[in-house]
């Protein structure tokens, strides 16, 4: 087998993670889904990494796990505290954005 | 774990365990999109993300499949969990699109970005694995530990910066601060009587309907559901035995029977 | 010596400079201060003129260069001065009755909060006059050229607070700036013809450029010469210009000023005398403001304003003089400087006898004032008679030789020229015989219990004496020997020309003519009475009263249509111009409102344009790739 | 490495915009005299500057370059030539002189008003300007010219748009809606042309492979970098356009009057005096030097243009009925006068219009701002309320109208030299364009004494009674203008030797020679 179809996987997780982004309304399957994309990528960087054989994209998988890991405190701590103030997890209520 | 990593073939083992996890990691993906309740999506990601921990291992990614485990499936899949408990672990949601369209792009969106990354993939020449025996060779850990600590330790001071600002923020944005005295009991009775409303208790859930479960909502005499009787995090949570809709229409058929009795009661008259 | 030149320049400036800038402090001793530099710049003439009689004729020009002001690739504008016969006529008269008219002023303006800054003005002018005069390359004279029409705008304006005065500095000035534009566009094509505006260089290469750009440029310094010295079509502006104080239509609106003309024409001499053309124009310009000044200040009843019109008249007769070439140029500024004598002294009579008169102009309310005020009749009268020509007197012996130049024309020319001329002095004895019998004699017109006619000062009779004698002697000291033509000769150059008549029957005509206008003026004026209230008067009576309706038709022609032009224009800009950029803004703005239909808040809408956006780069990128 | 001066130019008033900002709200007074001593010491360095450069040597002097976006070539390059060293003199010099002019201008209304205003950020906004314009005078790498060029609209935004005249005719409201109104039309005008410009920006760099102007002038000059006629045409209209807006050239001139109308005088006299001038000058350093050929295919029409700029400006401003309108089209009038000196394409031609920016900068000043003390004292901008103030305020009266005959080029201040020498370098290529050019100096005395007529003579209104003169923070702005404006029109030696060698490299960029006068020609 040849290691591009792992690329091929990353591809797919990420458009369905993608997808569930657009699909869903409930902010924590949203998030759920953000990281899944955030997942991808890295099987995507690691991939690479083996491909040219050296460590950096190891690393910038590395640092996309930290940054995630903050993104996730901060998104659920909004989502918390959003809930909180309009008893509800959809991010269709949050539609303030509309003129 | 095969440590050996050939140029462009991968071992036969590998090639199978690929295949094998990665269709599970796909209906895994699949099934945390489509799951109806918040915490099957979350057990299903933790279950994709373990397969992923596997297959960076396959890599030659150890460290990073270590700490996907233990990081990622670990600590982020319980905070996820904690907000789902906090949310309310069996609300299912609606999977019924609102907005117009939406699902239509959503698909032709997602499918064309699909085949386009594929076709990306395709087209570009990876015909060339160096494998990471080399870079791996005197310890994959010691490798990324030299890499951070030399070419990347401002990316990696940053994002430790970048951690304890979301740390912070996070308590920022979850926590209340109490600005002022609790008010003792006899001052929210004071309270209640100078509003004007509810001088009693609160009603108690489940009064002139069918059960008195916390969950169901009492009803008012006009056969609406009082919003007062039940507690507002399970009000929140979306966690009401909506008995309305029974009551509604209990009522509705009542009218029916009763005007069609009138009704022909006027027949009569005339 | 020739240091002398800038400062002579200098000390007015600098009066003119403290004076408006040092604050009512200088009150007390303003006028003083102001009339002290005049003086002091006069000293300095005198002294030059004495270095320069010292000299041979052909030595006596002096060229001063100070420094060099635009320095820019191939323009070459300097600070220079030339001193030569011609300038020094120029800056004897303007500093010396320049500084008999500050002495004037001292009495004339003694009521006055502002006196100070009228000096401060006074003493600028006459350093924008010096500075014109004293130039040794067009631009500079143009920068004295606009300098003495600021002092004009500020001194006709002096009373700013009467509406009228501050129309007419207005209208001076603008009338002014057309003629400027002429002396710029001359500027402009001398520096592409001859890559220079310096005197010198000009004059010396203008006799190798064609027939068209002389023609120009002698044209635009005309139109500039007709701007200054109210010459038609440009002439309007004088007559107004009488609501400045007296003193200042004295030395500004009837000395110095105005002949500014009269000596760029002559200065400029040497461009002239090629076209033969333009000369022709000059010629025609003189004639015919000569009639119209003369016509108009037979018609006026305010006193100003009718020597306004002799002015204009006197002045056509320079400029006529000037367009005869070189027969001429010598007798039109010898004619200015004798005219400059006895206008000036008529001026400062009129102002003398509205002092003594509450300030009243119209001559109507005049009558038997020779009693009232023996000094100002007698240099009143004095002046009378040098303008009109009285024989022996200053005008006399200048008049007479313009007049002569002008039939030494020759051809028809000449002879149209000459009956011109003479009719022109008969109109000049005939207006102002009539300004003289309504002043001075026949019956009091005014009212006695208001008006308490009295003699004027000392500080003001004594420049109007100074001024008399000036007027009685100088044509005649001037005509010994023709020693002003031989004066001037080294700069204007002279030809006698061939007069088809000579010279005694000139004289005599001139004689005739004289007593036949002043004849017709004592049986209209001094024989019977004459009315308080102007007679209707002919049609030509109403229109000379009315400028010859040169007013009215600039009113119409000029300030309605410009009127209409700029409201028409203010709603071109506004709707028009502004109206297509606001009108593609609407165009946007309902786009947009159509567009916003688009934003309908919701995060997972917009996020599907995103990610839509993300697939069409990726699909650009590789299309670019397979590319 | 030696210090670099030029940054230190522009810095300085950037650091203390930043610092005037940060001072806080009660401490008002401090906050104007930190941005005060800011201005002083810029004025300082620019004068540094002055001294520093030298006439005779190289084209661009005190250079700085710094590698900024490697991957696209952008340099942070710096060097001023003779023009771009007199316009940051011109720019430092008016700074102080608005700051102290608007002193009072931004302080907190005593009547009931919806508006804030920050007092700090009303000057903290004027060093930002400053700073900017003073950077994108040194720029010579074109990337970073077009950053400040658009980056200076913001400030500008928000000084129109924040804050106005005390009083206003129609009340607070209707002043603050037209307020916005014009702030929005300057802002959305110049926005387009930025635009245009920022597309032509990437197509220079196409075509060219480098943002730097020294690197694609030497390219164009020996011939290693040629464009398509057609390619040059249209970058040049890219750039043109951008800076026909900003100059502001019919009929591209309708915001001017509505943002100097509705912006305080101080402001006024930093959107027309300073601000303004970076289009004129972007002319002459990029539109003449990247497109020579370009510049010379499109002359005709601009001149054309200027020509109609000239007389149209004088004409609607004989027409207005509003001070600070009047000065904003006869600022048209002048700006088509510095347009048509540059494409004259004459030494004399560019020269002048040289001269004339840094001159009608300082006039334009002086007239704007004592118009500026007048509307404060009656609170009114119409001429119609105006009239006889020459005899309660004499001083007033009289600045006005050494400002009013600075603006009408009366010879012996300093705006005659640059109108003269524009006018004649015009006129030896074009003298049909010279004459009707000339037309402009009768319409613009016309202008200014009406204006001066109306307001200052005549009997003295009521509302009028009582005005105090010029107060000693007035004068102090007005009076050392006044000075220079005599100083330039006496001796404009200092000036024009610095300007000199600049209009000659850019009149060989051109490759123009000035035409020979007839009678040389002729030997």
């Amino acid at each position: 087998m040849n290691p591009v179809n792992y690329l091929y996987l990353s591809a797919l997780l990420f458009t369905i993670g993608a997808a569930g982004v657009l699909i869903r309304r409930n902010a924590i399957v949203v998030f759920m889904c953000v990281e899944l994309m955030l997942n991808a990528c890295n099987l995507a960087f690691v991939v690479f990494s083996r491909m040219h054989g050296n460590l950096d994209g190891q690393i910038i998988a590395f640092f996309t796990m930290v940054v995630a890991a903050a993104e996730v405190v901060v998104g659920l701590a909004i989502i918390v505290s959003l809930f909180r103030s309009r008893h509800s997890a959809s991010v269709d209520d949050a539609s303030l954005m509309k003129l | 774990m095969q440590l050996a990593v050939s140029a462009t073939q991968t071992s036969t083992g590998e090639a199978f365990q690929f295949w094998v996890l990665g269709t599970v990691a796909v209906i895994g993906a699949l099934c945390t999109v489509l799951m109806k309740k918040a915490v099957h999506s979350a057990l299903c990601l933790a279950g994709t993300m373990i397969i992923l921990a596997v297959f960076y291992l396959a890599n030659g990614a150890y460290f990073l499949g270590i700490v996907q485990v233990v990081v990622y499936t670990g600590a982020i899949m319980m905070l996820f969990l904690f907000v789902v408990m906090l949310v309310g672990v069996t609300a299912a949601d609606s999977l019924k699109e609102t907005i117009k369209g939406q699902r239509v792009w959503a698909a032709v969106c997602g499918i064309g970005f699909g085949v386009l990354l594929v076709a990306g993939i395709a087209n570009a020449n990876l015909k060339h694995f160096d494998g990471l025996k080399q870079a791996n060779a005197g310890g994959n850990v010691e490798g990324l530990a030299a890499l951070i600590f030399t070419k990347y330790v401002f990316a990696f001071e940053i994002t430790g910066a970048l951690l304890i600002t979301s740390a912070i923020g996070a308590m920022v944005l979850t926590h209340r601060e109490r600005t002022e005295r609790a008010k003792t009991q006899r001052e929210l009775s004071e309270q209640r009587v100078s509003d004007g409303k509810h001088l009693p208790p609160l009603p108690a859930p489940g009064v002139y309907a069918r059960h008195n479960a916390v969950d169901i909502a009492g009803l008012l005499p006009d056969g609406t559901p009082s919003e007062l009787t039940v507690n507002q995090t399970l009000r929140g949570r979306g966690q009401i035995r909506d008995v309305s809709s029974e009551a509604l229409s209990d009522l509705k058929a009542l009218e029916q029977r009763s005007t069609e009795r009138l009704g022909r009661e006027e027949e009569a008259a005339k | 010596m020739e240091n002398l030149i800038a400062l002579l320049i200098a000390a007015p400036l600098l009066g003119a400079a403290v004076l408006l800038c040092g604050g009512r402090r200088l009150d007390a001793v303003g006028h003083w201060l102001g009339t002290l530099l005049a003086a002091v710049s006069f000293g300095l003439g005198v002294a030059l003129f004495a270095d320069m009689l010292g000299r041979s004729a052909d030595n006596r020009a002096v060229h001063k260069h100070l420094f060099s002001w635009v320095p820019v690739e191939g323009f070459q504008a300097d600070v220079g001065f030339q001193l030569d016969q011609l300038s020094m006529t120029f800056v004897l008269l303007i500093t010396g009755v320049g500084t008999l008219i500050h002495i004037y002023s001292i009495g004339y303006m003694e009521h006055d909060e502002n006196r100070r800054r009228f000096f401060g003005y006074l003493n600028l002018f006459l350093a924008a006059m010096l500075l014109l005069v004293l130039a040794d390359n067009y631009l500079l004279l143009y920068v004295g050229w606009e300098g003495v029409g600021l002092a004009s705008y500020l001194l006709i304006g002096f009373w700013q607070h009467k509406p009228s005065a501050a129309t007419a500095a207005k209208k001076a000035f603008l009338v002014n700036r057309v003629g400027d534009m002429g002396l710029s566009i001359a500027i402009m094509v001398m520096f592409t013809t001859w890559g220079s505006f310096a005197f010198s260089t000009v004059f010396n290469q203008v006799g190798e450029t064609g027939w068209g750009r002389n023609t120009t440029v002698g044209l635009m310094l005309l139109l500039a010469a007709c701007g200054k010295s109210a010459q038609v079509p440009l002439q309007s502006w004088l007559g107004d210009a009488m609501e400045g104080p007296t003193p200042v239509s004295a030395l500004i609106h009837a000395a110095t000023m105005v002949t500014a003309g009269v000596y760029l024409i002559t200065r400029s001499g040497a461009i002239f005398n090629q076209v033969q053309d333009v000369q022709t124009v000059v010629v025609i310009v003189g004639a015919v403001t000569l009639l119209f000044g003369a016509i108009v200040g037979c018609a006026k009843d305010d006193i100003k304003k009718a020597l306004a019109g002799s002015t204009m008249s006197q002045i056509g007769y320079m400029i006529l003089a000037t367009g005869l070439g070189p027969i001429g140029y010598a007798f039109a500024i010898m004619h200015l400087v004798t005219h400059g004598f006895f206008k000036a002294g008529l001026f400062l009579g009129a102002g003398s006898v509205m002092h003594g008169m509450n300030d009243e102009v119209d001559m109507r309310k005049y009558g038997g004032l020779r009693k009232y005020m023996p000094v100002t009749f007698v240099t009143f009268g004095l002046g009378y008679l040098a303008i009109i020509g009285f024989p022996g007197l200053s005008g006399f012996w200048s008049k007479d030789k313009i007049i002569e130049a002008a039939f030494a024309k020759g051809g028809t020319e000449g002879w149209i020229l000459g009956a011109v001329t003479l009719l022109g002095a008969a109109i000049t004895a005939y207006y102002m015989t009539r300004v003289m019998l309504m002043t001075f004699f026949g019956e009091k017109r005014w009212n006695e219990e208001e008006t308490h006619p009295h003699e004027s000062p000392g500080t003001m009779t004594i420049p109007m004496i100074v001024l008399a004698f000036g007027s009685v002697l100088a044509g005649g000291l001037f005509s010994i020997n023709e020693s002003f033509v031989k004066w001037l000769e080294p700069v204007t150059s002279f030809s006698h020309g061939d007069s088809p008549v000579s010279a005694g029957v000139v004289t005599a005509s001139t004689i005739v003519v004289l007593l036949i206008g002043v004849g017709l003026a004592w049986a209209q004026y001094g024989r019977k009475p004459v009315p308080v209230v102007a007679p209707r008067g002919s049609l030509l009576t109403r229109a000379a009263r009315r400028d010859l309706l040169q007013d009215d038709f600039n009113h119409v022609v000029l300030v309605r249509g410009g009127e209409h032009l700029t409201r028409s224009l203010v709603y071109v800009d506004h709707t028009l111009v502004d109206g297509v950029v606001n009108g593609t803004a609407a165009g946007f703005g309902g786009l947009s409102g159509r567009l916003r239909k688009l934003q309908n808040g919701f995060a997972r809408s917009y996020a599907v344009s995103m990610f839509g956006g993300a697939a069409v780069l990726i699909a650009a990128t590789l299309l670019m790739r397979a590319v | 490495m030696s210090f670099p001066l030029l940054t230190a130019t522009a810095a300085l008033p950037a650091v203390g915009a930043i610092a005037t900002a940060a001072v806080p709200a009660e401490r008002r007074t401090a906050a104007k005299w930190l941005a005060l001593l800011v201005s002083l010491g810029t004025l300082a360095l620019a004068a540094v500057q002055l001294v520093r450069f030298e006439p005779g040597g190289d084209r661009y002097q005190l250079t700085e370059s710094h590698a900024w976006i490697k991957d696209f070539g952008v340099r942070y390059e710096l060097g001023v030539d003779g023009i771009g060293v007199a316009l940051i003199a011109l720019t430092a010099l008016l700074i102080p002189f608005i700051i102290v002019a608007g002193w009072h201008d931004a302080d907190p209304l005593e009547t009931h008003s919806s508006r804030w205003r920050p007092t700090q950020g009303f000057f903290a906004l004027i060093l930002a300007v400053e700073a900017m314009v003073v950077l994108s005078f040194e720029a010579t790498d074109v990337f970073l010219f077009y950053i400040l060029f658009e980056a200076m609209l913001i400030p500008m935004y928000f000084l129109i748009g924040g804050f106005g005249d005390r009083a206003h005719e129609h009340g607070d409201e209707a002043a603050a809606t037209q307020r916005s109104y014009a702030a929005v039309k300057f802002l959305l005008y110049n926005l387009v042309g930025g635009l245009l410009m920022l597309a032509a920006v990437i197509g220079l760099y196409v075509v060219a492979g480098t943002f730097s102007l020294d690197e694609i002038a030497a390219a164009r000059a020996n011939g290693s970098l040629d464009m398509a006629t057609n390619t040059e045409r249209l970058l040049f209209l890219g750039f043109f356009f951008a800076f026909a807006v900003k100059a502001p050239l019919w009929p591209l001139h309708t915001w001017l009057p509505n943002a100097m109308g509705e912006a305080t005088a101080p402001v006024a006299v930093l959107i027309t005096a300073v601000v303004d001038k970076v289009g004129t000058f972007a002319m002459l350093r990029f539109c003449l030097q990247l497109f020579p050929e370009a510049s010379k295919w499109a002359t005709p029409v601009i001149l054309v243009l200027a020509v109609i700029s000239i007389i149209y400006g004088a004409l609607l401003a004989v027409g207005q009925r509003d001070i600070k309108r009047l000065v904003a089209y006869a600022s048209i009038s002048h700006f088509g006068f510095i347009v048509m000196g540059i494409f004259a394409m004459t030494t004399q031609g560019q020269s002048g219009a040289t001269l004339y920016m840094v001159n009608h900068g300082i006039s334009t000043a002086a007239l704007m701002l004592v118009a500026g003390f007048l509307i404060s004292r009656r609170g009114s901008r119409l001429i119609a309320d105006y009239g006889g103030v020459q005899k309660v305020a004499p001083l007033l009266a009289g600045t006005f109208l050494v400002g009013g005959l600075a603006t009408l080029s009366l010879p012996g201040l300093a705006p005659f030299v640059s109108e003269f020498l524009v006018l004649v370098g015009t006129f030896s290529r074009y003298p049909a364009i010279g004459v009707i050019a000339t037309l402009g100096i009768v319409l613009a005395a016309l202008y200014v004494l009406v204006l001066y007529q109306r307001t200052m003579t005549g009997p003295v209104k009521a509302e009028v009674q009582g005005m105090p003169d010029l107060k000693v923070r007035e004068l102090l702005v007005v009076a050392p203008l006044i000075a220079i404006l005599v100083f330039l029109g006496v001796y404009p030696k200092p000036l024009t030797d610095i300007v000199n060698p600049a209009v000659q490299h850019t009149m060989s960029d051109v490759h123009k020679k000035d035409p020979k006068p007839v009678v040389e020609a002729a030997q």
